[in-house]
């Protein structure tokens, strides 16, 4: 391997000395079988195969991905992390999540960017900023951080935001959590690649998944345009193409593949040293340390599977973002693009047993997922190795739509491009 | 971004309408049997395809009527559009334009 | 007795303002008690029957008829909205109330839903036309022609009366809102 | 800096207009221009050469370009709040007074201490930053700031936009992308045919390389061509011809979007529905990468011409061409004309490659670049000799460089259109002939001269990405680490990704990474080409979804009476909606206790014409509303009105309402405010797409009619003196009443329903005669002690009654049961959601239900937004029981009232909880409670 990331390292190796970098993850040659197969080289499927060598002590580990490492969600979202969630499953796991970024740079000796520069959620009305408050009280009550900011202290907060009392959206105050914030996403994929392939995971790239062999009602084995490739399990991560995989191993899954936009505005010097998200048709905008603008919005409204979306998402999230900062009406638009969300019946994500006795899901983590891949990876791999599922995710089981027993953060209902 | 030939309105913009969900499963009869497995599959369950699907759209910017689009959802391409209500009533001919 | 007051207008005054400076070629006026009602049915069969009860003057969906200050504005396969400038709702419906009845056709009065302006000149057109992403333009929105249609999330009713005469039926609580878009795409336009 | 006024500006040429001259200034210097120039054309004619410094590195870096491709003239242009950074000079059309800034250096450009990071690039390669910064553990926070002020392009601009956008919907037949000769022969053909076009070029001018080129169009100049081929389209009605237009996204065809940069910053997004596009964009000149080739001097061929003939402009005085293709040979010809002395011509291809030999001029057949000398503005070259490594010295003040053409695809890319590598000039073209738009000129490879294979450069600063300092060396250290797929090397290098999105790079990048793997281009692949083709304004994006126009406001019939009457509004939903009256000097919440305690006493008048109102016809209209309410409707008389819920069809419920009887077969229901347009659309739906047989009739009659509701002791008494046309006496017209008839004349329809618990009528009006009975009320009800109340001592009292609301009850997860209406419940007849109602979840144990909560104390309000818990809150954490969904001190009950959520509930009367804010850091002890606080017997509401 290419031994440790360090600035001693990187000054050595500036002057040609000690050897050059190796690849950060190796390109495997895949056996004949493995323990644990998983389908999909996000950062979920990615995390999951580290800690399943590095908690469990589970080697025997293949993750095939049908593109590049990341190139699905992971290489595509706007870098959110956050815990703010009322409902306690969901904000049990992200809150989870949210701890072990706090040392995954260290962990996985590769520096993640991870900055919590602070989440703020506008409230536009009293009764939103009830709403809010309620949010926060939940937080806390669960061992997060929460804060409720009124007007004046937003202004402190958020120096640049537009407090106009007269707007047609008017700002009354907000939800805070200092610990939420961005990180650098593409990093999120390589870090847990290097991390796993120095574990003895083998990853294979550019190497789709086209078929399950079933006997009984369990997975063979894998199959894939170079072979078939046996496994005892199988956890399956694709996040918009669950359906997809889902269809292969019979079953249909209660959720609908939704493109988001995204943008990126040209890179500027700090502009903005938080994430700031307008809660009166979603709009949220952030700065990369590169400098451009991040801004990403709701839904398309409808299924798809193209990457990209339509002028009037784009519009609407631009008008948003500039109600609440007036000077990016100035800025310029220079990236946009799309990737394909899983959205579930409930919104929430889907993880843990399905009517496969072997396949693992994890899917339906929508536009919101990328906050909880350490988790996701944490408790899919405990689920695997352990055979029942970890109990930060026993709520998030696929049979809770049979059983009524919903998570729906929005209460926006079976309607997932509502969510 | 799409563009939906409304059968009554013409060609018109995507902002026009609303999506409601795949034209799959047959909503079960209200007759008091109550089958919990239809109505879960009917509710929840979706093909999600990567290519053509039946779904509903609403032309709540137009002329108000829901409608039965057959649409690829890889290329976006629209390959039927019917009145919700001639389409489930009988053959396109019918249709007046 | 029932008092007989016309609705009253809802944009005057934000006309009256923008007429003070009106551009070249625009003139905007708000159309006063204007009756509208609504008609409803269920199915084909009962389209062409409507039709030969109204002397064939129902329109086909996206035109319109009129007959003797009355209008008929078809937008819709099964609806169609019957207007005049002088006869009440009910003197409207009385006219026709025993066929429409015989042939199950309900309806019902929007007189007071909708604020109607009238944009005529010759820029008229196309800034409405600018505005729509429907295709008004003159080649393809002839005289007589409807569409309902929607102008940023405002749902608008455009009637073309002839090349340089528009009619729009704003929904009532949106009326000032879309007039502020207006206002907006005249002045930069 | 410039010896004299326009040093650099040719004596004659071009096709500026040397009467009209203009004053600007850059970097605080003030320096002329000539109409028709653009900043940098000015610039360069100023002898400015230095414009900006790079990323990473802060090179000192001159233009490369004359047009959108410029990955380093990026300027500020403008001041205060008219600022805008990160402009292109090439594309800025000079005017009087411009005021330009040069960015990313500091203390000022000549002098920028950033370029220290430049002794350092050894340690700076790609992705350095992933690699270090991890000690101390908790530093990052710090070095961070650090990254964060070193990167990004110019200072963010400040204040609000004074400009004004706007958006423009536009149908045509055809539309031509690029008015250079290829889209002007398109659009004159066109136009010939009778055709309604659209032609739009960026470029503030059209006509493209027609300013520079030499090969004549019809026997014609190419300018004189070009002239006679404007005059005829504008003079054609039928076409727009549009200047300064950008069209940078066709990613929805047939929708193409543009962007119109017009006077005074004003940008008007053009959304174009066209019949058919062409795009005519022409070809960029693609960049040589040699090591040192980014010193200011070292500009593109191409550049260089345009500079000379369009502008009239002399870049430099001794000039080096090189070149690996035939294009940059025309060069020689307009350096001639402009007497810039030609040091020499380097074909890095073999000797017999050359088209001709030059006159006078050493021609270096087989030669690279090896180096370059000069730190702010070029001074000389060092070439390397192909065969023996030998190496010759060269001085020069000016670089033209020629590496390939580049057809400008990236629209055509956008549209879907597949791209195939062509080795002939070492660039994509349009794969098949079904393409999704159609591709002409040097886009589609017409008249693109063939380049030979680019040799492999080596060294540290060979740049590959001028704008992102993305060099030879960084893209081979990403190879090894092993980030090799293409779209890994951009985001690891961040080739690519600035803001000329590598028009100038991404194909060098992709040959240099196609030679080093050993696999062919078609292997490699390319990156994604996204919208915008190049940025593009917020604002316009926007357009006028701005302040009051960003999104729709609804005003109900009563608006200008609220005004008169004192109302503070407030927007709920789409609505302007009166939230309180307040009296003088009053404060919100005296305003409110206020107008509950008028209400209970005496009488309130409340506008409730937001409440969705939909008008159901038709011989089936009975079973449909069977259906859609999980309540038992089937007997409700003509002239009854009744409470009415609504179930989704998993079970949860959606939304509560008025379902009125008028006839036979005509109902009057209502919605609630929020839920009015998605009610609509679900029983439209439900009767188009699932019930097509039931005979009904929907239509949303909100708009039509006027509501407001009169309620308290004296209500009827009020409505009385209104005098209607039918009796009102507690006999005749009994609660759950519903009738039609005339009051003080007006046509109505009357209800007898109450949300606040008192004593209440609804009487609608079509709502043009909304202002005459709103005087009637306030007239008859001024004796009687009448006082309008808003929406927020609405909430009150219903809070009181413990009557639910959507938000805060009907919030999406509960069921009918959960909120303690269970018994409404029809168990005899089915209904939408009844199935997925009695999932076990949704009927088991551990259910939150509504419950009411009073602080044991009697005084204490329970906290806004408290959870509930089994123990005080303590700063650890603890296991919810539920949560408040709303609580305040009521006035009627003159001590604090809440309404909670909390699991089971129902089983929990008469026991204690308690009501925890942490954010507060409060416990209150409550008991658990009937939501039904005020009058729970029903006796005023019924009396
Ligand atoms: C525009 C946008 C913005 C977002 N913003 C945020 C945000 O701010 N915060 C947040 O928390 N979340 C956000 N998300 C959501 C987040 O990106 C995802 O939930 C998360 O990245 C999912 O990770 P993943 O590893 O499961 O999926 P992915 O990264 O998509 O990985 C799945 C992988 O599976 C591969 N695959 C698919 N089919 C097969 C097959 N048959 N065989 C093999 N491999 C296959 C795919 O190629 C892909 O690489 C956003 C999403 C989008 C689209
Ligand atoms: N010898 C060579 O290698 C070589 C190379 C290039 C061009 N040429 C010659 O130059 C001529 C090219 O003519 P042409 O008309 O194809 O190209 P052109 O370069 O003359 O015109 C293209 C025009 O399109 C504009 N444009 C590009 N993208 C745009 C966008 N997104 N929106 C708006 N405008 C956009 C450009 O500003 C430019 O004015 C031909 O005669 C060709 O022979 C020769
Ligand atoms: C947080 C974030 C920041 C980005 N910043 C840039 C950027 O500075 N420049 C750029 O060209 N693209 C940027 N992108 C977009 C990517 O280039 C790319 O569009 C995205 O990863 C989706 O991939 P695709 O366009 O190849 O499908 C960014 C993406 C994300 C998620
Ligand atoms: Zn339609």
């Amino acid at each position: 391997m290419g031994g440790d990331y360090s600035a001693w390292r990187l000054l050595h190796r500036g002057w040609g000395l000690g050897g050059a970098w190796k690849p950060a993850w190796s390109k495997a040659d895949p056996k004949k079988h493995y323990e644990v197969v998983i389908v999909g080289g996000g950062g979920h499927g990615l995390a999951t195969a580290y800690y399943l060598a590095k908690n469990h002590g589970l080697h025997d580990v293949l993750v095939l991905e049908a593109g590049w490492l990341g190139g699905g969600n992971t290489g595509r979202n706007t870098t959110i992390i956050r815990s703010d969630y009322f409902l306690e499953a969901s904000g049990a796991l992200k809150e989870f999540a949210l701890e072990l970024w706090e040392g995954l740079s260290q962990e996985l000796n590769y520096n993640l960017m991870v900055s919590q520069r602070g989440y703020v959620d506008l409230a536009h009305s009293d009764g939103e900023l009830e709403a809010f408050t309620l949010r926060a009280n939940a937080m806390l009550l669960r061992g997060s951080d929460a804060a409720i900011l009124d007007r004046q202290a937003l202004k402190e907060r958020v120096p640049p935001l537009n407090l106009d009392p007269k707007a047609r959206f008017p700002i009354v105050g907000a939800l805070l959590q200092e610990r939420g914030g961005t990180l650098r996403h593409d990093a999120v994929a390589w870090a847990y690649a290097r991390a796993a392939s120095r574990l003895g995971v083998d990853i294979i790239e550019q190497c789709p998944v086209t078929g399950f062999e079933q006997s009984g009602n369990r997975i063979a084995a894998v199959t894939t345009a170079p072979g078939t490739i046996g496994a005892d399990n199988v956890v399956v991560s694709v996040a918009g193409q669950s359906s997809q995989v889902a269809k292969m191993a019979g079953f249909r899954l209660p959720l609908q593949s939704i493109p988001v936009q995204a943008f990126v505005s040209e890179p500027v010097k700090p502009a903005l040293d938080v994430v700031v998200n307008f809660n009166a048709g979603l709009a949220y905008v952030g700065q990369t340390d590169k400098g451009e603008l991040v801004m990403g919005g709701a839904t398309e409204g409808y299924p798809g599977y193209r990457a990209m979306g339509g002028q009037a998402a784009i519009e609407h999230t631009a008008a948003r973002i500039i109600e609440m900062f007036p000077f990016t009406a100035k800025m310029r638009l220079m990236r946009q693009w799309g990737g394909i969300a899983d959205i579930p019946m409930d919104g929430n994500a889907i993880m843990g047993a399905t009517p496969v006795d072997n396949l693992t899901l994890n899917a339906g983590w929508g536009y919101a997922g990328f906050k909880a891949t350490p988790a996701v990876g944490w408790t899919i791999a405990q689920t695997v190795a352990q055979g029942r599922a970890h109990p930060l995710i026993a709520p998030f089981a696929l049979d809770r739509f049979e059983s009524g027993a919903l998570i729906d953060d929005a209460g926006a209902g079976p309607a997932p491009w509502l969510h | 971004m799409i563009h939906i030939p409304c059968p009554w309105c013409g060609p018109r913009d995507e902002t026009e309408f609303t999506y409601g969900g795949e034209a799959g499963d047959v909503m079960p009869a209200l007759d008091g049997q109550s089958d919990q497995v239809a109505w879960h599959a009917f509710v929840h369950l979706s093909e999600n395809p990567s290519g053509p699907v039946s779904e509903f759209w609403y032309h709540g910017g137009g002329c108000g009527r829901w409608l039965l689009v057959r649409r690829d959802t890889a290329s976006y391409e629209i390959l039927e559009v019917r009145d919700a209500v001639e389409a489930a009533r009988g053959p396109k001919d019918d249709v007046e334009r | 007795m029932a008092k007989t007051l016309p609705p009253r207008t809802l944009l005057q005054d934000e006309i009256d303002v923008f007429s003070r400076q009106a551009p070249e070629g625009l003139v905007i006026a708000e159309v006063r008690g204007r009756t509208i009602i609504k008609l409803d049915w269920q199915g084909q069969d009962k389209t062409e029957k409507l039709d030969k009860a109204m002397g064939g003057l129902l329109p086909t969906v996206g035109q319109s008829t009129a007959d003797s200050g009355k209008g008929a504005l078809r937008y819709a396969p099964f609806s169609v909205l019957l207007v005049s400038a002088e006869l009440t709702a009910r003197d409207l419906v009385a006219e026709r109330q025993k066929s429409l009845s015989d042939l199950g056709v309900t309806w019902v009065d929007l007189s007071h839903g909708y604020v109607v302006l009238r944009l005529s000149g010759e820029r008229a057109r196309e800034v409405l036309d600018s505005m729509a992403s429907t295709d008004l333009s003159a080649g393809r929105f002839n005289p007589g022609a409807v569409a309902r249609t929607s102008i940023r999330k405002h749902q608008v009713l455009v009637h073309s009366l002839n090349s340089s005469c528009l009619e729009v039926y704003l929904e009532r609580s949106y009326a000032l809102s879309f007039w502020h878009l207006l206002e907006h795409k005249i002045a930069l336009g | 800096m410039s010896a004299s006024p326009q040093s650099h500006r040719l004596p004659s040429g071009g096709l500026i207009d040397r009467t009209q001259s203009l004053s600007f200034t850059f970097d605080g210097e003030t320096y002329e221009g000539y109409e028709g120039d653009t900043l940098a054309s000015a610039l360069l004619a100023n002898g400015v050469d230095l414009v900006g410094r790079s990323f990473k590195y802060h090179r000192p870096r001159g233009l490369l370009s004359a047009g959108s491709e410029e990955p380093n003239g990026l300027v500020r242009l403008g001041e205060g709040n008219r600022a805008r950074p990160n402009l292109r000079a090439t594309e800025i059309p000079l005017f009087d007074g411009l005021v330009a800034r040069s960015q990313n250096a500091w203390p000022k450009l000549s002098f920028d201490l950033g370029a220290l990071a430049g002794l350092a690039a050894r340690y700076l390669k790609a992705g350095f930053y992933y690699k270090t910064f991890l000690w101390p553990a908790g530093a990052w926070p710090f070095y961070e700031k650090l990254i964060r002020r070193a990167a990004g392009l110019g200072q963010p601009p400040c204040g609000p936009d004074p400009a004004q956008h706007e958006h423009h919907h536009q149908t045509c037949e055809l539309l031509v992308i690029g008015a250079g000769r290829a889209g002007l022969v398109a659009a004159l053909e066109a136009a010939e045919q009778g055709r309604r076009l659209i032609l739009c070029d960026e470029r503030a001018e059209l006509g493209g390389s027609l300013a520079w080129t030499r090969d004549p169009v019809d026997g014609l100049e190419p300018i004189a061509w070009w002239d006679q081929a404007v005059e005829k389209l504008e003079q054609n009605p039928k076409v727009t011809l549009l200047a300064n237009t950008t069209a940078f996204s066709c990613q929805n065809l047939p929708l193409v979007l543009l962007e119109e940069r017009r006077p005074g910053g004003n940008h008007r997004l053009w959304i174009v529905r066209a019949d058919a596009v062409v795009l005519a964009g022409g070809a960029i000149e693609r960049p040589l990468v040699f090591p040192g080739n980014d010193r200011p001097g070292i500009m593109l061929a191409s550049a260089v011409r345009f500079y000379i003939r369009h502008y009239g402009v002399k870049p430099g005085q001794r000039a080096v061409i090189v070149t690996n293709n035939d294009s940059a040979y025309e060069a020689l010809e307009d350096l001639k004309s402009a007497d810039i002395q030609v040091a020499g011509l380097i074909d890095m291809r073999p000797a017999e490659a050359a088209p001709f030999r030059p006159d006078g001029v050493p021609v270096f057949a087989n030669y690279e670049i090896a180096g370059t000398r000069g730190r702010k503005r070029l001074k000389g070259l060092t070439l390397r000799y192909g065969v023996d490594g030998s190496r010759v010295d060269l001085d020069c003040d000016l670089l033209l460089m020629s590496g390939g053409w580049t057809p400008n695809l990236q629209l055509y890319a956008q549209a879907g259109g597949r791209l195939m590598m062509e080795p002939q000039i070492g660039a994509h073209l349009p794969h098949d002939a079904t393409t999704p738009l159609a591709v002409v000129g040097a886009a589609a490879g017409k008249g693109v001269s063939p380049t030979a294979a680019m040799p492999l450069a080596k060294g540290p600063m060979a740049f590959m990405d001028f704008q992102n300092d993305v060099t030879t060396d960084d893209l081979d250290l990403a190879m090894a680490e092993g980030y090799g797929d293409i779209e890994h090397l951009k985001r690891y290098t961040t080739t690519g990704m600035g803001t000329d999105q590598g028009k100038t790079s991404n194909i060098n990048a992709l040959s240099f990474v196609a030679a080093r793997q050993g696999r062919s281009a078609e292997a490699v692949g390319h990156t994604t080409f996204r919208p915008p083709f190049t940025p593009v304004s917020l604002g316009a994006v926007a357009g006028p979804a701005r302040g009051r126009d960003l999104a729709p406001t609804r005003r109900t019939p009563f608006h200008k009476a609220n005004e008169k009457a004192g109302a503070v509004f407030v927007t709920a939903g789409d609505w302007l909606y009166p939230r309180h009256y307040p009296h003088n000097g009053e404060d919100m919440a005296a305003a409110i206790a206020r107008e509950v305690r008028n209400t209970r006493r005496q009488v309130g008048v409340v506008d409730m014409s937001s409440l969705g109102k939909i008008d159901v016809q038709g011989p089936d209209a009975p079973t449909f509303l069977e259906r859609v309410y999980c309540n038992n409707l089937a007997n409700l008389a003509i002239g009854r009105v009744r409470y009415g819920l609504m179930l989704r069809a998993d079970g949860i419920l959606f939304d509560d309402g008025t379902v009125a009887r008028l006839g036979e077969t005509h109902f009057l229901l209502t919605t609630t405010t929020a839920r009015a347009g998605e009610v609509w659309q679900h029983l439209e739906r439900l009767h188009q797409c699932h019930w097509p047989d039931l005979d009904i009739r929907l239509t949303s009659v909100t708009d039509a009619w006027a509501a407001l509701a009169i309620a308290g002791p004296r209500a009827r008494d009020l409505l009385t003196a209104l005098g209607p046309d039918f009796p009102v006496d507690k006999e005749s017209f009994p609660m759950a009443s519903v009738r039609e008839g005339l009051l003080d004349g007006l046509p109505i329809r009357l209800y007898r329903v109450s949300f606040s618990g008192e004593l209440g009528y609804e009487i609608h009006t079509p709502a043009g005669y909304a202002e005459d009975l709103w005087e009637a009320v306030d007239v008859a009800g001024a004796p009687l002690g009448l006082m309008p109340y808003g929406l927020e001592a609405l909430d009150v009292m219903r809070l009181e009654k413990g009557h639910i609301s959507v938000g805060t009850e009907i919030d999406g997860r509960t069921t009918p049961a959960d909120l303690g209406l269970g018994k409404l419940v029809s168990r005899k007849k089915d209904f939408l959601g009844r199935s997925l109602f009695q999932r076990p979840y949704l009927q088991g144990k551990g259910r939150l239900q509504l419950v009411g909560l009073q602080p044991v104390d009697g005084q204490t309000v329970l906290p806004i937004g408290a959870m509930i818990t089994a123990h005080t809150w303590q700063g650890t954490t603890q296991v919810s029981l539920g949560y408040l969904t709303a609580s305040l001190y009521s006035p009627s009950l003159e001590h604090p009232i809440a309404l909670a959520l909390l699991k089971d509930g129902h089983d929990r009367l008469g026991d204690e909880v308690w009501a925890v804010s942490p954010l507060a850091n409060q416990s209150v002890r409550a008991a658990v409670v009937s939501p039904h606080f005020f009058d729970p017997g029903g006796e005023r509401l019924n009396g």
